[in-house]
């Protein structure tokens, strides 16, 4: 029997208990041998879906964000749950991202959800009672010894 | 343990505004920043410059306030530019595309 | 209205979590400006409370420890919960520290709760349902501003 | 972010051995500190010394592992000492009562 590996975080929706998240996080990947390079990926990605509950679950209301941690033998998935108001993301919307764009196109914003996609493996985002974001990583064998 | 707290300071030189920044920037010191960048980016007969050396972390919510100071700096005719970005921050800024923004004469 | 600023950490019952566990102590209590050394003590004694849910609570059977943290406007409480089985201490137990005793009287183990009560200020166990340990500490006035 | 992985490292002088114990000495370890204090415990011919120096982190299972060791090296009348010990530590060493078993002829 494979004894369970999860661990849950829940914090207040604010901006200054997101650093916690961050921390518990690089706990646990570093507890996983994953490499630095890939534990600063999941610390932004994390930040982002966890700065997304803060900023727009719960209309200035308090909230609170729940962090699930699920380390398998070669993934590390992550679970962030908001209980706030859910979203649609317009299909049409053109790509957050700044590439090709004059410096009169960019904006500030919405690069969230893109980044997360860039520096994960994979990204689920489900509505149910709020949102719930989850974000996988494998881990390279070549980790598991560095 | 070390946690890596945000560090701001501003260094005056001739015809130059150096701004260093350091340690996490994210959605909990962004107000700060905002504020502090501010009456920077209205010195339009100065180079304003922002060293990353002691950068540890930025986010969507850090490279926003960067975006905005590039669009501001650009509509006044000021020059802006990064210097010292450490390497896992560059890959952060070559994925969002705002490395062109930010270029230094070098 | 004051906001929630309840923190809550679970872990599976097995040593190599209770650095988790540290590391959010460490988060919340340097947010709560605590001092370099109440922060130490904070982390001994929750570890303590951590490490006797691990030995003691689940017999070798797989369980999970829950870690609540309360921060309050002067004081931080941590409360740490097993579901396991319970204990009763023996009231005539001779005191577990070392003082005054001799080479041959000296034993490891005891150690645990006498330290807690040591380095906090306030120690409540319960029992319900398994093991309940609530530690306390206040900050200095004078931590405030440090 | 830094956390304080546990390190051990074993250096042999004329009749002494020291072995350098630092990071987290926590119950994560407690099962390879005993492994590696048990061949050491024997050489009762040799000073045998923990140094503590690099030590950021003590709780009471590392005190119980201590006080075996204490307690075995009396047992083959050989002595024991700690040293270099970091003020925090020594503060729970002093609270727990240890301190005097521990102590070092300076
Ligand atoms: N947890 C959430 N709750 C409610 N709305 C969300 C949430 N996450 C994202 N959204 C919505 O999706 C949009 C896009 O998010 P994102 O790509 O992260 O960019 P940004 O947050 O910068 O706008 C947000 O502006 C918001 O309207
Ligand atoms: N969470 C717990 N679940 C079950 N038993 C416990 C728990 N915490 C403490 N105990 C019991 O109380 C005793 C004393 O605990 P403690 O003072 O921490 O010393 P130690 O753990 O070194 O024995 C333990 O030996 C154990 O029998």
């Amino acid at each position: 029997m494979t004894k369970e590996r999860n661990v849950s975080l829940t914090v207040p929706a604010l901006p200054e208990y997101v650093d916690l998240v961050r921390l518990a996080l690089y706990g646990i990947a570093s507890k996983m041998k994953f490499s630095f390079e890939d534990i600063e990926d999941m610390k932004v990605a994390v930040s982002e879906a966890c700065n997304n509950a803060v900023l727009h679950a719960y209309g200035g209301e308090d909230g609170k964000i729940e962090v699930q941690f699920l380390s398998e033998a070669d993934e590390l998935s992550i679970t962030v749950r908001d209980f706030g108001r859910s979203f649609t993301l317009a299909d049409n919307k053109e790509s957050p991202s700044l590439h090709g764009k004059s410096i009169e196109e960019i904006q500030s914003g919405g690069l969230g959800l893109y980044l997360m996609q860039a520096l994960m493996d994979r990204v689920e985002v489900q509505h149910e009672g709020g949102t719930k974001v989850v974000l996988t990583k494998k881990r390279m064998k070549s980790e598991e010894t560095a | 343990m070390v946690t890596n707290k945000f560090t701001l300071r501003t260094e005056n030189r001739e015809g130059q505004t150096i701004v260093f920044v350091g340690g996490e920037f994210d959605l909990e010191v962004a107000t700060q920043m905002r504020a502090a960048m501010e009456p920077l980016i209205e010195l339009a007969d100065r180079r304003l410059t922002l060293n990353l050396q002691d950068l540890k972390y930025i986010d969507s919510t850090g490279i926003g306030i960067l975006i905005s100071v590039v669009k501001a700096r650009h509509a006044r005719n000021a020059p802006f530019d990064v210097e010292h970005v450490p390497t896992h921050i560059r890959k952060l800024f070559d994925m969002t595309g705002i490395t062109p923004f930010l270029a230094k004469a070098e």
